[in-house]
């Protein structure tokens, strides 16, 4: 029962824009961070597969997996930290209302 | 085991940071009272002894040619140690607050986990590493940023920062996973010869040079900019502004030089795009702000526009010419932060460009280092900008870049014309406040900044005379 | 050392007087020592250049461009050399400049306020001028060009008068943005001649530049240069700069300043990409044209002083870049004669117009009347100014213009020759504003009252006017040892044109 | 039968048991309306306000810390099943990351963050 | 070691043997989906079999502990039918729907709980050969696949828009995440000393000595780390403030009734099992027989006891260790679970899991 590469390949390219999508739309912090986290498991989903259907011999493509789970949920701590930061200064963490700053 | 050993140890500069970083934060953990008198200065000369100590350039490579060092990689790690150093110098008055003083050992430690990053990310001969270089050194920037977490808007630049720098990771990244997965490879090394240009292969360069751009701040990636630069602490906004932004760019070069020479048509281009675009853009907007974090953010696109040249010639030369702008950049650009953030503390955390009318009247010694800093900026000679520009444009000049050239020419113009009104102000308008006296009382300034100015004029006036650095820049990359 | 070196060392150890002066009267004693170094070295080197011209003139071996030439290596990666040399023309422009940084001193004595910055910049501006002049090699020269422009922005901006920061931001803009293009020319020519070296005469002897970047270069040079040499339609920063600017600085800008577009246009433009000027002279030379004809009649309607004056100096500097385009040997150095003419009694007529300025605060042609019986010194020397102006023979103004106008003449080509006869009107255009402007300011009934207290010039202005003048009246009465020495060394660029 | 199809049986048996339990009730349950009962239980007075608020920010710390320190089993599981095999080497390059993480923790502690406040 | 003796009565000759049978006489495709829905049904009889054995485990020793009786009236003295009577009753009482909740998550919690439950309890070793699922990753993915459940007590807590339910869930997302560093970092412990992480393989390494009595006092040390956050993750007492009575009603699931409670209160008893039957596998040898290094005689008689009663009757026991456990300790408040988490087990895990890499690397264990 093997599944060809083809489809984790649709399914993360689906997961990569949806993400591209939501970060783009959303307009709550944590609604954005999470669209962020599909962007890299996405990508983390590619290097697995590369790896396991076109590369089997190496582990390249795992390793960077690994580390790109370590370093997203890194950088979602990071950014939940900070996002309880705002929260406490603004009470609120609707990006419409994160405005203080023009851009 | 005796080899592995020797091996790690050759990392010495990487150890060496790791160790005042560990030191740093054993000292802020466990110093108690003690800290606060002797934390400053005990870093800075640590900091200090790490640039002597690993001026020595080799070459070496490590862990199967994932971690690579060169004579050059030696000199911009050294660079960037140097400007930290005077970001850590400057900062002591800001870290001398009382609402601050209780983070400095944070400050400390996050900013040399960020330049470790940077170390590894210049150094990287293996994807993987170049990768983890650049998230460590952006994930404690992150925090940086948000250092003044009762500032609301320190945390809301720093929520900016870190999602932008989330999402150009993820692009980066998805662009790396088709690099995987075409080549098979992510070694520096043998990835040249799989890189033959295909159309997965040019998606994920773009895809990279997307990535990169966020972090370099580049036309159109740059929205995060302005505001992150706004909100974050100066200090911080300095060290943002130069340090990681010149490791960026070095990392860049390196990345496109050597692992896409196959698929240079296709990335010239971009980049001659993307350098045309940042400078062009980032100059109007800057005409437009009325405050200096703002003004030096668009300022700091647009240099990164003029750093890209050096990335755009590809060549040995490109690449010295890169380093010595971006040392250059580093000493103007500090200096110019330095004041900024010495105005900041005593004019009551004033930024605005209203704030520096007639400075002259009050302090002319510091405003005549922010006008030597600005003109080194927007490259008038006898200063050191006026050579770094000129040899970035020699350099993308001599590929035959010269629309390109001309271009960034014609924009220095502009790039003057806004440096030009920060000077107007200090020297010539008049104040705004009620009683008619500048903003700014005649002030003392803390010695860490008046060391961190004098260095930095130093280097203003002395980097582009004394012609041995760019010299031994462009031996040692012309070695690589 | 090379003795050249001095010429920018002076003004550095002065600069680095004035870092250090405590008072007014230390700022002064550093600026009048300095100036006097410096016009005593200009002095010397001009006689001693003479003597060794005429020494080895008669040697069998081929004859140097260039003396006094060495070359220190800077940045060898970009050929980049520290190199100096002077011929005919550069030390004919050192002695002008020092003539004018001297007079200049002089001029803005009483300068108030923050009098040390104000001489800091100015000698920073005179340090570019004089490396300019002494360079041989394109980067320094580059380099030393702009050093001289920035200066000009806070000299303006911050001691000028009127609507000064705007006509700062206006000129500083300007002259980059003319710089803009001669960088990128001049990256051109040292790519084109093969990337071996910086040197403007090693790239003019190697000639070696392909005819497509010439055609590309050539105009970006040329317009570098000419926006500061006051090339219509690249004039309009002169103006507003000269009429904002302190006395001093307008002297300074006008006199010597807008001679760098000139010298680099000939030096650099001209003699490195010959088959460039053949493509785009003609060109350039509608321009001048029209530079010189549209500046004189411009002068005309004008109301104020100095803008009366500074439209005279477009005309004037436009007909030292119609000369060059000429090309012929004779009107080359008329255009060179015309450079220290013009410099020399411009400086004089903003000297003196900034004296009356100092007087009246006013200088609208308009208001003022009959300054003969209020203030004889300054009213005679501004006579004799507009005279030296308009060409009076046995002033300076006389032989340059005459020897521009004939060599220009001497050029066969038709079309050269309408544009000669086109120039000419300007000569009677310079006479009647100048005619204009002396007859009424000047003669008539002083009918302002307050005008009649005011005083003549005192002995630091009249010290600087008598040089000037001194200085016009000799270069009228005994024009020969400067266009011998002028015409000697424009002989080898001129060769290069292939003129029929 | 590969890991995969055992993985899928397991998980079809895990909803297979909720679908069906909840089948049987729905048949044998009773069913009876009344506006109360879709109220929140509040020990029997009326609801007061919405339960959907913003908690304490104690629990997001707790939620941060656990993430740095669970991605490191990330790394330890692999490194850990080859640990004996590999000897000095790996033991010393995970002691440094151990390390690391120890003063994490220890930053964690000492700044405070372990307390419940 | 006498390995031929073990397999006796290993299960994998069987399965194939079933296998091989069922492909000749239909296609193959046929006989894997009879073998799933066999197996399905295996392990849901195992499921709600242990279930109904752990409920009336814990009310006698309850009892036991509290000086009672315990059930006694159902189906004789024992009380031997009080448990299946319970079970028909909540499945006829009524489910209520909240008007205010959020009813999508409201219903998929319970799944999620079943089945994070489900996925480890498939994952346990049996008996040699009867390993469900047995991967390479096999310990790591039980810790992956039971953190499922924590989602759904979450969930469950949030959609339903209670005070109780959200207070509850909150304090026991916190509680199991940080009980599931030292429970990780335990499991960590022992994967370096079996040098696998297949479950089937850290069986088989203990051939030669169960786990606890293979590193000296450290693996000791790890158990009873194992153990208390083992319990904390289950979220029983002394770790059950999720569900406090006594100040939450009935925490995170107050407002789940009927039968959807009783897919909570099913998920709890299995993965009490679970937590055990890990412990089980990790400390205690798995299905393997106790032997005693010298004593052959002795260890051939043991080899005759069918591993699927060592693995029960070890895991009884540390079942019976938990709930001696529960019924013993005072509950713990938060600040106190949080503080024993964060400053005594953690680092005392660490720790441990530190020496037993010294102790690997230099081959210090038996």
């Amino acid at each position: 029962m093997e599944i060809d590469a083809f489809y984790y390949l649709i399914l993360s390219t689906v997961m990569m824009f949806a993400g591209i999508y939501g970060f783009f739309t959303r307009r709550n912090l944590l609604a954005t961070l999470i669209s962020v986290e599909l962007m890299l498991n996405a990508t983390n989903i590619n290097f697995a597969v590369f790896n396991r259907y076109f590369y089997p011999g190496a582990l390249e493509g795992h390793f960077f997996t690994l580390f790109g789970i370590a370093i997203s949920a890194a950088e979602t701590a990071v950014a939940i930290a900070i996002m309880i930061n705002v929260y406490r200064n603004v009470r609120n963490i609707q990006t419409d209302d994160v405005s203080d700053l023009k851009g | 085991m005796n080899s592995n050993l020797s091996a790690i140890l050759s990392l010495h500069a990487e150890l060496s940071l790791v160790l005042i970083l560990l030191v740093a934060l054993l000292a802020d953990l466990f110093a108690g009272p003690l800290r606060r008198r002797w934390f400053h200065p005990s870093v800075c000369v640590l900091m200090a002894l790490q640039i002597g100590l690993n001026l020595t350039p080799d070459t070496r490579a490590l862990f199967g040619g994932m971690y690579v060092n060169t004579p050059f990689t030696s000199i911009v790690k050294s660079i960037l140690s140097a400007g930290t150093l005077l970001i850590f110098l400057q900062s002591g008055e800001w870290l001398g607050r009382k609402d601050t003083h209780y983070k400095q050992g944070e400050f400390y430690v996050l900013t040399l986990a960020t330049l470790l990053g940077m170390f590894f990310m210049v150094s990287a001969g293996h994807f993987l590493i170049f990768y983890i270089g650049l998230e460590m050194a952006s994930i404690p920037m992150a925090c940086l940023v948000a250092l003044d977490k009762y500032r609301h808007h320190s945390a809301e630049a720093g929520a900016k920062f870190i999602l932008s720098t989330m999402f150009s990771s993820a692009l980066l990244l998805y662009g790396l996973s088709f690099i995987y997965g075409t080549s098979g490879t992510l070694y520096f090394a043998d990835l040249p010869a799989m890189l033959q240009g295909s159309a997965l292969q040019q998606f994920a360069l773009v895809l990279f040079l997307a990535g990169m751009g966020f972090k370099m701040s580049l036309v159109p990636f740059h929205l995060w900019t302005a505001d992150v630069y706004q909100g974050a602490p100066t200090s911080v906004t300095a060290y943002l502004s130069v340090i990681s932004k010149g490791a960026a760019a070095v990392a860049l070069a390196i990345v496109l030089r050597f692992v896409f020479p196959l698929m240079e048509e296709d990335w010239t281009l971009a980049v001659a795009l993307l350098s045309v675009a940042s400078i062009t853009v980032a100059n109007l907007m800057a005409v437009l702000q009325g405050d200096m974090k703002r003004f030096m953010a668009f300022s700091s696109i647009s240099q990164a526009g003029y750093i890209l040249l050096g990335v755009l010639a590809g060549t040995a030369q490109g690449m010295a010419s890169l380093v010595f702008y971006v040392a250059v950049y580093v000493v103007a650009n500090v200096a110019v932060f330095a004041v900024i953030s010495t105005v900041e503390q005593h004019a009551g955390g004033q930024t605005g460009r209203d704030a520096y009318r007639g400075l002259y009247r009050t302090n002319p010694r510091l405003t005549l280092v922010l006008t030597l800093a600005l003109f080194s900026l927007g490259g008038i000679p006898p200063f050191a900008g006026f050579f770094s520009k000129f040899f970035i444009f020699a350099a993308a000049f001599a590929q035959g870049w010269w629309l390109v050239v001309f271009l960034a020419l014609v924009n220095t113009i502009v790039s003057l014309f806004y440096y030009l009104l920060v000077v107007k102000a200090m020297y010539i308008s008049e104040p705004l406040t009620e009683d008619g006296l500048p903003a700014v009382a005649p002030l003392r300034s803390h010695p860490g900044v008046r060391l961190t100015l004098a260095l930095c004029t130093a280097g203003i006036c002395l980097l582009g005379v004394a012609s041995f650095v760019y010299e031994g820049l462009a031996r040692w990359a012309g070695m690589m | 050392m090379n003795i050249l070196s001095l010429f920018v060392l002076i003004p550095l150890l002065m600069m680095l007087g004035l870092w250090m002066a405590r008072s007014v009267n230390q700022v002064r004693g550093v600026m009048v020592a300095g100036s006097s170094a410096l016009l005593v070295l200009a002095v010397w080197l001009a006689v001693d250049y003479l003597r060794l011209r005429a020494l080895i003139a008669n040697l069998p071996f081929p004859q140097p461009e260039m003396l006094y030439t060495d070359s220190v290596v800077w940045y060898a990666p970009l050929h980049i050399c520290y190199s100096v040399g002077v011929d005919g023309i550069s030390v004919v422009m050192l002695l002008l400049s020092a003539i004018i940084v001297f007079t200049g001193t002089f001029a803005s004595w009483k300068l108030k306020p923050l009098t040390k910055e104000y001489f800091l910049w100015y000698t920073l501006l005179s340090t570019g001028v004089f490396g300019f002049f002494i360079s041989t090699d394109l980067f320094t020269m580059f380099m030393f060009y702009e050093v001289a422009l920035i200066p000009m922005y806070l000299l303006i901006g911050v001691w000028g008068s009127g609507r000064k920061e705007y006509a700062a931001m206006k000129l500083t803009l300007m002259l980059m943005g003319g710089s803009a293009f001669l960088l990128i020319g001049i990256l051109g020519i040292y790519y084109g001649a093969g990337a071996q070296t910086m040197n403007v005469l090693e790239i003019a002897g190697l000639h070696n530049i392909p005819e497509g970047m010439q055609r590309l270069f050539f105009p970006a040079v040329f317009l570098g240069f000419g926006v500061l040499g006051a090339l219509f339609p690249f004039h309009t920063w002169s103006p507003d700069g000269h009429a904002s600017a302190p006395t001093a600085v307008s002297m300074l800008h006008a006199g010597v300043l807008m001679k760098l577009g000139g010298y680099g246009c000939f030096r650099v433009a001209m003699y490195l990409m010959p088959e460039g000027l053949a493509q785009w002279g003609d060109f350039f030379l509608i321009l001048t044209t029209v530079s010189v004809v549209y500046g004189a009649f411009s002068a005309v309607v004008q109301t104020d002083l100095k803008y009366i004056n500074a439209y005279s100096s477009v005309s004037h500097c436009g007909l030292v870049l119609f000369a060059l385009l000429m090309a012929t040997r004779t009107s080359c150095t008329g255009a060179i004669l015309q450079m220290l003419s013009h410099g020399l009694m411009t400086a004089l007529f903003f000297a003196l117009i900034g004296m009356i300025y100092g007087r009246t605060h006013t200088r609208d042609v308009r208001e003022l009347n009959g300054l003969m019986k209020v203030m004889p010194f300054l009213a005679v020397g501004y006579v004799i100014a507009g005279l030296a102006n308009l060409g009076l023979p046995g002033l300076s103004g006389f032989v340059a213009e005459m020897t521009v106008f004939v060599g220009s003449f001497e050029h066969p080509d038709v079309f050269h020759r309408a544009c000669t006869v086109i120039a000419t009107v300007s000569i009677v255009v310079t006479a009647v504003y100048i005619l204009r402007v002396v007859g009424k300011i000047l003669y008539g009934t002083c009918r302002n009252p307050g005008h009649l207290k005011l005083t003549d010039a005192t002995w630091d202005e009249r010290f600087a006017v008598i040089c000037l003048i001194v200085c016009v009246a000799g270069l009228g009465l005994a024009p020969w040892w400067v266009s011998d020495t002028v015409s000697f060394s424009v002989e080898p660029i001129v060769s290069h044109f292939n003129l029929p | 039968m590969t890991d995969f199809t055992l993985l899928t049986v397991v998980v079809l048996t895990a909803i297979a048991l909720v679908t069906a339990a909840l089948l049987i009730a729905r048949l044998a349950a009773p069913r009876t309306f009344n506006p109360q009962k879709g109220e929140p239980y509040e020990c029997g007075v009326p609801t007061r306000g919405e339960a959907w608020f913003q908690f304490h920010a104690g629990y997001y710390l707790y939620a941060i810390l656990f993430l740095i320190f669970d991605i490191e089993t990330v790394f330890l599981f692999p490194w850990a099943a080859v640990v004996g095999r590999i000897g000095m080497q790996g033991l010393l390059s995970i002691v440094f990351f151990i390390v690391v993480l120890i003063l994490g923790l220890a930053y964690a502690w000492r700044k405070g963050a372990l307390e419940w406040k | 070691m006498d390995q031929a003796f073990l397999d006796y009565y290993s299960l994998e000759p069987f399965t194939q043997w079933i296998h091989r049978t069922l492909c000749g006489v239909m296609p193959e495709d046929w006989a894997v989906f009879i073998e799933g829905l066999a197996l399905g049904i295996v392990i849901l009889l195992a499921y709600a079999v242990l279930a109904v054995v752990l409920i009336y485990m814990e009310r006698r020793v309850c009892g036991a502990f509290q000086c009672r009786i315990g059930p006694n009236r159902v189906g004789g003295k024992g009380g031997l039918l009080q448990v299946p009577a319970d079970v028909l009753k909540i499945l006829t009482k009524e489910i209520i729907r909240l008007r205010k909740s959020d009813h999508v998550l409201y219903e998929l919690a319970p799944y999620l709980v079943i089945l994070a439950s489900v996925i480890s309890f498939s994952c346990l070793p049996w008996h040699k050969g009867a390993e469900i699922l047995d991967m390479q990753i096999g310990i790591f993915f039980v810790l992956a696949a039971s953190s499922i459940g924590v989602i759904g007590i979450l969930l469950a807590g949030w959609s339903s828009n209670s005070k109780y339910t959200i207070i509850g869930a909150v304090r026991s997302g916190a509680m199991i995440i940080s009980y599931e560093l030292s429970l990780g970092i335990t499991v960590l412990t022992m994967v370096i000393l079996s040098g696998t992480m297949s479950i089937s393989g850290i069986v088989e390494s203990q051939a030669g000595g169960w786990n606890i009595f293979r590193g000296h006092v450290l693996t000791l040390v790890a158990f009873v780390i194992y153990l208390i956050s083992g319990n904390a993750e289950a979220n029983r007492g002394p770790f059950d403030l999720a569900e406090a009575e006594q100040e939450l009603t009935a925490g995170y699931h107050t407002e789940y009734s009927g039968m959807h409670f009783g897919f909570f209160y099913l998920a709890e008893y299995l993965n009490l099992f679970i937590t055990a039957g890990i412990a089980t596998t990790l400390f205690l040898g798995g299905w393997m027989p106790l032997h005693v290094a010298g004593l052959d005689g002795f260890n051939a008689v043991m080899d005759y006891v069918p591993g699927i009663v060592w693995f029960l009757g070890k895991t009884f026991f540390v079942i019976f260790l938990l709930m001696w456990i529960r019924w013993t300790f005072p509950r713990l408040r938060i600040d106190q679970v949080l503080t024993l988490e964060w400053k005594y087990l953690m680092p005392l895990s660490l720790v441990v899991m530190l020496a037993m890499v010294v102790m690997k690397v230099f081959g210090l264990v038996f």
